[in-house]
């Protein structure tokens, strides 16, 4: 499994593994998206600790779920990102609609 | 400057490749002594390049991509990623930050991380015929020199 | 017998691309999801076919040696070796174990171990023209299906 | 250092590191062959427990070794040897001119 759900009482955390690319996102997507539809977390921390490469395509998924979680209201926090999956996501201006977590 | 080594590599436009690729890419440059962090940067340069013309140039097709990367002594990689895709009508317009012609799940950065990344980005295309992108990165090594 | 995937690759014949050869040939062929000892034999015969291409082929001088790798959905990995050095004058010969014309630090083993670390070997010569060395193997993988 | 020397009163070890192919074959050639010159050990044992890959070219190193040995009485050892360097070592015969110890 490319990610792993852990629910409390104030988030819901996807905790992603290995390699972001266009080949792989589609799997972490399906199993995000997968989480939102069931449970509508008010904060969705995406977990990147785990994570050994991104791409431009993880900035992609990561707006794709802002937009369906600010669709009900909800929030983005991006958790534990590497340096250099930092500098792709800051590429984006995305620390305007999510909060980073160190 | 001398070129030290050079590989040449062709690849189908599959998206399990992508991996594949900047992997290759990078364990040819590492006989140049690179830091980790100029390892990440050419990795994930060319990932985007790579992608571009899997998600870009042949969309629904299986075509031929063609990565030419040569090793120079100042310490020097230029890595050319070749199509024979689609082409790009406004080479500028495609170049800024945050514009895809792909809306949905791509964020628009191909290029914009290309350009972050390494220390020069030379795109050539002609619609219908394909896209040239090069890359160049000069690695100071693990040596600092 | 479906092709799943190719790669192709251009390299010099210089000996540092010896271990980025067969790592990346290795690489390549992780796709079909071999077992640790199926990836090192294909490395391991790999490396011996480039190697020859680099002593043998092309001795003192360094010209191109092409690599094309091929993965099947039966689980067949082929893997041509190509060059366009000196050529083989008696291939029987130059099979046999222990056969080497490089007398000193050679074992006159390449082949025995090709034989021995893949299914089938084929290798097709000409005196002047070049040589190509085509290995198979099939993977049974970790699904050992 | 790719060979690192220890002495004791019975034998003189090389232990190996990394791969073992043509390319680097030369500079653990000219290491071990140092030793050789220096002390005419008469076991020469070569620990492979830490080597990663072998072809050929390293039966072909120790097969010299063998005979640079072999000319003043010394013997030769290989030691610590992974299934996958065993497989290429023993279509040579090598058992015969040495002694494999696990
Ligand atoms: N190799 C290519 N072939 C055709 N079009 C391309 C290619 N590379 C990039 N493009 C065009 O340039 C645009 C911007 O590319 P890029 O900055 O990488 O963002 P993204 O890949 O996220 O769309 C793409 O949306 C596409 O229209
Ligand atoms: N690509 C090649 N081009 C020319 N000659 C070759 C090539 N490969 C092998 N040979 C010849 O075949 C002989 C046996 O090869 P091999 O079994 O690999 O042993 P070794 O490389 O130790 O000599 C070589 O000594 C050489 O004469």
């Amino acid at each position: 499994m490319p990610v792993k759900i852990i629910r409390d009482s104030k988030r819901t955390t996807a905790e992603l593994s290995g390699e972001i690319d266009h080949h792989n996102c589609a799997a972490l997507r399906e199993a995000i998206d997968a989480e939102l539809t069931r449970s509508s977390p008010s904060i969705l921390c995406l977990d990147f600790s785990s994570v050994s490469f991104m791409d431009s395509s993880g900035v992609g998924l990561v707006m794709g779920r802002y937009k369906s979680v600010g669709a009900y209201g909800g929030k983005i926090e991006l958790y534990g990102m590497p340096g250099s999956i930092e500098k792709v996501m800051r590429l984006s201006g995305i620390e305007k609609i999510a909060r980073i977590v160190k | 400057m001398k070129k030290l080594n050079e590989m040449k590599m062709q690849i189908e436009s599959r998206s399990v490749n992508e991996s594949f690729a900047r992997a290759t890419v990078a364990a040819f440059a590492a006989q140049l002594d690179p830091t980790i962090e100029e390892l990440s940067d050419i990795r994930t340069a060319v990932s985007e390049a790579v992608t571009n013309c899997i998600v870009h140039a042949y969309r629904e097709s299986v075509g031929k991509i063609y990565i030419h990367t040569e090793l120079f002594d100042n310490g020097a990689v230029r890595v050319k990623i070749r199509d024979r895709g689609c082409g790009i009508d406004d080479i500028k317009k495609a170049m800024e930050p945050l514009y895809t012609t792909l809306g949905n799940e791509r964020a628009g950065l191909g290029f914009a991380v290309m350009e972050s990344f390494t220390d020069k980005v030379r795109v050539r295309s002609k619609v219908g015929k394909g896209t040239t992108v090069t890359l160049i990165k000069t690695i100071s090594g693990k040596n600092g020199g």
